[in-house]
């Protein structure tokens, strides 16, 4: 069953890719037409017009490699901040550990999206700030799968093995630890991407996404609402992507934690 | 208990819960009109806790003396008439006979002299003290009262505009009873003169006004703030609803009887729904193009002038509003009296003249930020169309999409280069001028600083006839042309749509509600 | 025909279980008289366990099976839906498992998970229910009966639980008692004690049992008949005696030939100069555990001040229970836990409490042999990446060079040809061995060996002790084994060292502790441990 | 005992840092709420007058100080934007959101706890896999766009429930869903993994070997000890969202304390903002210790 449902995911992503590969005939997707304001899906204009004309094919297509730097750099962010903090609390335990984890529990105590509100507008409107935002508040949950999977891997036999070689602790962490805590990493990384694109389009209709023109999907789902009514193609088009994105990365981290431990599926 | 009988339990719920929602009713009661607004009223001191929405429901609580008419023309208010001495300095009001304020008490020219001196008076924090203190001419020196229906103001110096700002709706020069305040001077709640006062106010959720039923309409048929203001429904309650896509919701869910302040992009929403008026109406509030004239780039005359020439005003105009707004050059109105053909005068659409102005300006495509903010659609859309224009002539310009706080403050800090801006009405043109124009190290929110259209304004304060002074906002506008210091695009439309259970609603164009004269329909077969 | 088949309480023909194309047990027949107690023996892999469930239907979704017969107290179950397995279960045949630690529900008091088999297959009421609960709790010596109904499982030691899971199976008075490896996870003493309650109850209730175990000398000591499986086979069957001392089929014969253990006279060096001195050694843990979930009972003193001394090239086991200290005292002579007091002497080095980095110090010149193989190798390293670790510390050596004493390693372990394998493409055996090879290749002067055979299933274990032995006498290190298992113990070591509760109750050359201990503790644990030996004339024989 | 006072114990450096980091960050954001609250009079007089008024024009610390000691005696202080205490304010939306967010939980473990257990006992087969597919589908959906679609469904065609504000239960009835369809996902899923663990324990198999039913084994003994770890998370979730759920308080338009945080920062209204991220870092705090006081009434083992 996992299987398949991995499968459904890569063929998801494949298709996603396959569309942000394939450029739209002749649309810039910036470039306003004021003589073609929210038109319907049509040959022309694949999945409609928006307010100013501008082809919605085309800004899906381009709002695609935006969303996916926005939702990877957000993990890569979460990952590396909430890693290494997760990465020395497991591995040097005591009282760094302890002070580690008082902040990520102070952290984790003011709200994500209090968080990321605040970052964003602390570091103003861009893709980046965006990043940086959702990425810091994701962190601290990583910090903590990772310093648990460290933990765990610190007291395996093999790493006393190690050290009775005379071996260094960073060699050890680099040799032993670290390859061993990829697939949880791995596992966390899918969830968060997922997570990563929901919280920016939740951002973008809070009125903090990614600032325009260039748009996220999030961002033009959330552009979509006031025309929820007249042009409903407008929301349908990047919810249906987005959501289909954030099913395949959901479907290939399910079948990766189905696939590397049975046991721990949450 | 089995997962059967669990199944069952749930289905039960779910039944109870669908059958519970149909008997809930979610129209207003029959006796009271249901308005949204998009935030709630800062106060209810009238022009002390202030801003637009706070002015629009208090102006249901209060009056002034005067008020502006539908057309923009002062009439009388709780003043029956009024004369200006020759000289301009002493402005006398004779009041009304027989009204009363919301507390019984009789209106006398005692309770105008202490509202106005209250008002005047630095500790009240009135916001628009600076308007009556001398800062742009007018200086009330002192208020006389002969009589207890007679008021006289006296000013420092000549001036013909006092009853243009005291009718002002900006900044309420309301007329309150003295125990609105306490003995220490501190606001209780207002006693005004209103048709309604208010019944609760539950903040961050809705005002209710109930109806004063002592109130005693002006003769004259309603028009603008002025003319007979017949409370017909007894209550009114201002919802506030901060989103406007709930808003709308709202309306066509029948929670809501008015939703004010719509955009263009709407229109099409609205019309798919039979139960819905829409009613439109030109607005003073107008949208403008706002160019740094500090910048290293922009304070080259000629790119702006590029800039001017690159828009496409009426495409920009049609496309942003849909049609419904035609391009205006000037900063008055198309709705003021004062609106003639020399405030069609604007920037011709000329990109091979922009082009050529760019050459001879030495621009070499140095990136060029645009800020507008997505709180206000048409700021918004403007800054996205604008930019499209302004790229196809070569200017880079980049968007910088700011929260709506940040882009307000960067303007008297002047840390942008264009910026897509608007400005709330002005119901008469020196004030909108005043908006603008002024000196900018005094008043950092000055956008225009010209030595000559400063005198022209000082002029068309001190000279009594009206008609005399629409030649000289004709100078001022030619002037603003050449200076370029902000690109005026077009006056926005005021859009309001109302369910067909309100009759007697109607737009205006200084966009504000007016529940007066509003009445509520005999229930029809709408679902309950 | 039904008179024959009125004594057997199961009678089982031709069963056979698959996973898909998988066969796990191939045409299985036994039969099981009334009030005997059956051993099923094998090692891991060999279907007894599955066999064990089949006989209540209680096989894995994935799994089918067929029988030819499978007759239970005069019900034909070969065929049975479900429904009828339910009424079976519990009422007719009663299930122990290996693990008291998740046999039994953690969230629900004793007396509830006693009462629930009860409430299910009679109409007797609740206060009836806990008085025979009470009754039978007594029987298998659980204490304040009453009082133990309203406890939760985690508020009892091992013993004890799989004493009230006995219990609990034991109290709807099923006809048949399956219990699979019941004490397998207990400590030995402990283990004496549970099945001697066990075997007790079953005859006192006449219940039939089916032991299934992987431990001969259990079997030899408290089952009427038995039968040997392998790789879904059974190969023989009969009385135990019968089979212990005239084994027909091969296998049997070396299973015998790998428990029983031929008395190997010790090889003391007692004049060569000693190797390591612990004097007063302490180590104790505080219990300051990152989540809430561990106990929190203030420090625990592991080594209650051990002093001992290993002399050059012979071979001490360190012998006791669980929680006896044996594994803090290996750790602690390598560094990897901090002693609280005392000293070790290394050679010329001298490590104390405040010696930081201890094991560094040691310079590979000890090296350690886990128990877990499979903890004990990182998954992500190849066999001879695994081998070849304990030399990147050398930096004069070539990558070449490396590589060719891994290999010659692995040669030497009996891994040829396996050295680009992962550890989980191995087998226990072989990541044993495996394990052997690293901690060797750095010529140690001292291996540890912390119960390095536990994990493995008789037939290994003793090839595992053989290949300790001809390395040791090839490489001449200095070895401490650690270990619970007497038997080993006796084979391997020079001289013998008891640690009970953190404190060493007795030491001396193996032979003299084997025949004449003097601790009661030492006493107790030989008596607890069946042993089989074998005699002069082939025959085999419990001590 | 020693374990609550522990927590207790860092109960007060965490307020201390989230306050700071809160009350740093709030004044970095470019923007100032006089600038808002003046609005369209472009009186500069007005703007200093402001300012001083609300203590605006003190440096830094001073402020913050100001603000430590004013909250020791459990005063928030005021709004800037509206000049309501803080304390009533935060009360009043907190109210809403805690009953909208308190009764979704409970709809969403409602359903998400019987579908995770059906999903473990049956894993693999079409029951599984499909609620498997559902949950993953609604964790898959922006929670706003799944906010629109009942409003426009339920609210706009179908009359049945209002889209809007605040009012009475009925008001509840679409946020509460929303926000249930949103955290029932995880919730099944995370149910699905540990009834998966539960049911691979010994003493499942020994319930069955006692002669119990499906039902009677997934009740009696894999639903107590599989909703443990759910527990914990729903607890989590619980804080997180009672600090405010603002998306969905912006879809349906509830004066919720989410809604309040996001205007409040919009209006740099920075006593309110600073309010609420010292009662929400509380609440947090006091979630957390809830569920680990809940965890032993489910886990015997465990004790404090």
């Amino acid at each position: 069953m996992p299987h398949t449902f991995r499968l459904y995911g890569w063929m998801l992503l494949a298709a996603a890719a396959v569309l942000l590969l394939a450029r739209a005939p002749n649309y810039d997707p910036l470039a306003v037409d004021l003589s073609a304001q929210l038109r319907p899906p049509s040959l022309q204009h694949w999945f409609g017009t928006d307010q100013y004309g501008r082809d919605l094919f085309s800004r899906v297509l381009a709002a695609g490699p935006l969303s996916f730097a926005v939702c990877g750099f957000a993990t890569l962010v979460a990952l590396f901040v909430g890693g290494s903090l997760g990465a020395v609390a497991g591995y040097r335990g005591g009282w760094i550990d302890t002070l580690i984890s008082a902040i990520v529990d102070s952290l984790t105590a003011l709200p994500a999206l209090l968080l990321a509100l605040l970052i964003m507008a602390v570091l103003g409107p861009s893709a980046t700030g965006v990043a940086v935002a959702v990425g810091l508040a994701s962190a601290p949950s990583v910090a903590r799968v990772l310093r648990s999977s460290v933990f765990s891997v610190r007291e395996k036999e093999f790493v006393s093995a190690a050290r009775l070689f005379g071996t260094s602790e960073t060699t050890i962490f680099l040799r032993h630890v670290a390859p061993n805590c990829v697939t949880p990493i791995a596992v966390v990384a899918a969830t968060l991407a997922a997570q990563a694109l929901l919280i920016e389009s939740a951002l973008s209709f809070l009125g903090l996404g990614a600032p325009p023109p260039a748009a996220t999907w999030g961002g033009l789902l959330a552009d979509s609402r006031q025309f929820i009514m007249t042009a409903p193609w407008l929301g349908l088009f990047p919810g249906i992507t987005l959501s289909a994105c954030v099913l395949a990365i959901n479907f290939i981290g399910d079948g990766l934690r189905e696939r590397f431990d049975p046991g721990l599926q949450t | 208990m089995n997962l059967a009988s669990r199944l069952a339990v749930i289905a039960v719920l779910l039944a109870a819960v669908a059958g519970c929602s149909r008997a809930v009713g979610t129209s207003p009661p029959p006796d009271e009109i249901r308005i949204a607004i998009p935030s709630d009223i800062r106060g209810t001191n009238p022009g002390v806790d202030r801003d637009a929405i706070t002015d629009a429901v208090l102006a249901h609580v209060v009056e002034g003396l005067v008020a502006y008419d539908e057309n923009f023309h002062v009439a009388p208010m709780l003043a029956d008439t009024y004369e200006v001495s020759s000289d301009g300095t002493r402005y006398t009001f004779h009041l009304r006979t027989g009204i009363k304020f919301q507390n019984g008490a009789r209106v006398t020219s005692r309770e105008v002299k202490w509202s106005w001196e209250r008002l005047l008076d630095p500790k009240t924090r009135f916001l628009c003290r600076d308007w009556y203190d001398g800062t742009h001419g007018i200086k009330i020196s002192a208020i006389d009262t002969p009589d207890s229906l007679t008021v006289v103001f006296h000013l420092a110096n000549p001036n013909y505009l006092l009853l243009e700002q005291m009718a002002n709706f900006q900044c309420l020069g309301a007329v309150l009873h003295p125990d609105s305040v306490n003995a220490s001077g501190h606001w209780i709640k207002p006693i005004g003169t209103g048709p309604y006062e208010i019944a609760q106010w539950r903040r961050g959720q809705f005002v209710l006004l109930k109806r004063f039923d002592g109130y005693r309409p002006r003769p004259e048929p309603r028009s603008g703030y002025a003319g007979a203001k017949q409370a017909l429904a007894k209550y009114i309650r201002w919802d506030v609803i901060p989103d406007a896509a709930a808003a709308r919701a709202a309306l066509y869910s029948g929670q809501i009887d008015i939703v004010t302040g719509l955009q263009p992009s709407d229109l099409g929403e609205l019309a798919s729904e039979p139960s819905i008026r829409i009613l439109q109406s030109p607005s003073i509030e107008w949208l403008a193009l706002l160019l740094n004239t500090d910048d290293p780039i922009l304070k080259n005359k000629l790119v702006r002038e590029a800039i001017a020439h690159a828009i496409d005003y009426r495409a920009l105009a049609k496309g942003a509003t849909f049609g419904r707004a035609r391009a205006n050059p000037s900063v008055i109105s198309r709705a003021s009296p004062y609106h003639d053909e020399v405030d069609e005068q604007g920037y011709t659409y000329d990109p091979e003249a922009s082009r050529r102005l760019l050459r001879e300006a030495d621009y070499r495509g140095e990136p060029i930020l645009l800020q507008a903010n997505k709180r206000y659609p048409a700021m918004f859309d403007n800054a996205i169309i604008v930019q499209s224009m302004l790229r196809k002539v070569g200017l880079n310009v980049r968007l910088e999409v700011l929260e709506w706080a940040t882009q307000l403050a960067n303007v008297p800090a002047r840390r942008f280069q264009l910026m897509s801006f608007g400005f709330s009405g002005r119901p008469y043109p020196l004030f909108a001028f005043q908006s603008v124009l002024g000196v900018m190290h005094e008043n950092p929110w000055m956008q225009w600083q010209n030595g000559e259209a400063l005198k022209l304004a000082e002029r068309a304060s001190v000279l009594p006839e009206a008609a005399n002074r629409s030649k000289l906002f004709d100078d001022m506008h030619r002037l603003m042309l050449a200076d370029v210091p902000m690109i005026n695009l077009y006056g926005a439309t005021v859009i309001d749509a109302v369910s067909d259970r309100i009759s007697g609603y109607d737009a205006w164009s200084a966009a504000k509600p007016r529940l007066w004269g509003v009445d509520i329909r005999a229930p029809s077969g709408r679902p309950q | 025909m039904n008179s024959g088949e009125r004594q057997y309480i199961l009678d089982l023909k031709n069963l056979s279980i698959s996973f898909g194309d998988r066969h796990v047990v191939r045409n299985a027949s036994l039969r099981l008289e009334r009030g005997e107690v059956f051993a099923l023996v094998g090692e891991s892999g060999s279907g007894k366990t599955l066999l064990g469930r089949s006989l209540l239907g209680l096989l894995p979704p994935a799994a089918t099976s067929a029988a030819e017969r499978l007759v239970l107290d005069g019900d034909d179950l070969s065929k049975a839906p479900q429904s009828r397995w339910r009424s079976v279960r519990g009422s007719k045949v009663g299930l122990i498992f290996q693990e008291p630690m998740v046999s039994l529900n953690p969230s629900l008091p004793i007396g509830t998970q006693l009462a629930e088999a009860m409430r299910l297959h009679t109409k007797l009421s609740l206060p009836k229910i806990r008085e025979m609960a009470c009754e039978l709790l007594a029987k298998v010596r659980v204490p304040d009966p009453a009082a133990a109904l309203h406890r939760f499982p985690h508020q009892f030691s091992g013993g004890l639980r799989q004493r009230i899971m006995l219990a609990s199976v034991l109290l709807p008075r099923p006809k048949l008692l399956i219990a699979d490896e019941p004490t397998t996870a207990l400590d030995v003493i402990v283990q004496k004690q549970v099945l001697d309650v066990m075997v007790a109850l079953t005859r006192e209730l006449g219940t039939t049992v089916l032991l299934i175990t992987h431990d001969l000398g259990l079997v030899a000591k408290y089952a009427d008949r038995v039968a040997v499986m392998r790789n879904g086979e059974i190969l023989e069957s009969g009385k135990v005696d019968t089979i212990l001392t005239a084994p027909k089929h091969e296998y049997t014969r070396n299973l015998l030939a790998s428990v029983s253990r031929v008395f190997e006279g010790p090889h003391s060096k007692s004049n060569a100069p000693a190797l390591l001195q612990l004097s007063n050694v302490r180590v104790s843990y505080s219990s300051t555990g990152s989540s809430f979930l561990g106990s929190r009972t203030g420090p625990i003193e592991a080594l209650k001040g051990i002093s001992l001394e290993i002399k050059k090239g012979e071979t001490l086991a360190i012998v006791g229970e669980s929680g006896s200290g044996k594994s803090s005292l290996g750790r602690a002579v390598l560094g990897l836990n901090r002693i609280s007091s005392g000293t070790i002497r290394f050679d010329d080095l001298l490590l104390g409490p405040e010696t930081r980095r201890g094991t560094r110090a040691l310079g590979g010149q000890a090296q350690m042999i886990f128990q877990d193989p499979y903890s004990s190798l990182n998954p992500r390293m190849r066999a001879l990446q695994a081998v070849c670790e304990g030399l990147l510390q050398d930096r004069s050596l070539s990558s070449a060079a490396r590589t060719e004493r891994g290999m010659t390693a692995l040669q030497e372990v009996g891994l040829a040809g396996y050295e680009s394998r992962y550890p989980h493409q191995l087998s226990g055996g072989q990541r044993q061995r495996l394990c052997i090879a690293r901690a060797l290749i750095v010529r140690p002067k001292l291996l540890i060996a912390d119960e390095p055979i536990a994990a493995l299933d008789a037939t290994i274990q003793s090839q595992i002790l053989d290949l300790l032995s001809d390395l040791k006498r090839a490489h001449e290190f200095t070895c401490i084994f650690i270990s619970h298992d007497l038997a080993a113990v006796r084979r391997i070591a020079d001289r013998v060292a008891v640690l009970c509760r953190g404190e060493l109750v007795e030491c001396g050359s193996t032979e003299a502790l084997f025949e004449t201990p003097r601790h009661n503790y030492t006493k107790q644990l030989l008596e607890a441990r069946p042993l089989l030996l074998r005699e002069e004339n082939g025959n085999y024989r419990l001590v | 005992m020693t374990y609550v006072l522990r927590k207790m114990a860092m109960v007060l450096p965490t307020l201390l840092v989230v306050s700071l980091t809160v009350f740093i960050l709030i004044r970095l954001i470019p923007g100032d709420p006089v600038l808002l609250m003046v609005g369209d009079i472009q009186n500069p007089q007005a703007i200093v007058d402001a300012r001083r008024s609300l203590g605006l024009d003190q440096p830094f610390i001073v402020q913050y100080f100001l603000w430590l000691k004013s909250v020791l005696t459990l005063n928030l202080g005021h709004s800037v934007v509206t000049g309501q205490e803080v304390t009533t304010l935060i009360a009043d939306r907190f109210w809403i959101t805690a009953r909208v967010v308190v009764v979704a939980m409970a709809v969403a473990l409602f359903f998400a706890v019987p579908a995770g257990l059906v999903a473990a006992w049956q894993r693999g087969r079409l029951a599984d896999r499909s609620i498997v597919f559902v949950s993953i589908l609604f964790l898959s959906v922006p929670s706003f766009w799944v906010g629109l679609l009942l409003i426009l469904v339920f609210g706009i065609y179908l009359h049945w429930f209002p889209t809007i504000g605040y009012a009475g239960v009925a008001y509840l009835v679409l946020p509460v869903a929303c926000l249930a369809l949103a955290q029932a996902g995880s919730f099944v899923r995370l149910m699905r993994a540990s009834a998966i663990d539960v049911l691979r324990m010994e003493y499942v198999t020994h319930a069955y070997a006692k002669g119990l039913s499906d039902g009677a084994v997934l009740l009696r003994h894999v639903l107590k000890n599989a909703f443990a770890p759910t527990l914990t998370f729903a607890g989590w979730v619980l804080g997180a969202l009672l600090a405010g759920a603002a998306v969905i308080e912006t879809v349906f338009t509830l004066p919720g304390l989410g809604r309040l945080l996001v205007d409040s920062i919009y209006a740099r209204d920075y006593p309110v903002v600073q309010g609420i991220a010292l009662f929400v870092a509380c609440i947090y705090i006091l979630m957390n210790l809830l569920v680990d006081m809940l965890y032993p009434l489910l886990d015997p083992r465990v004790r404090l």
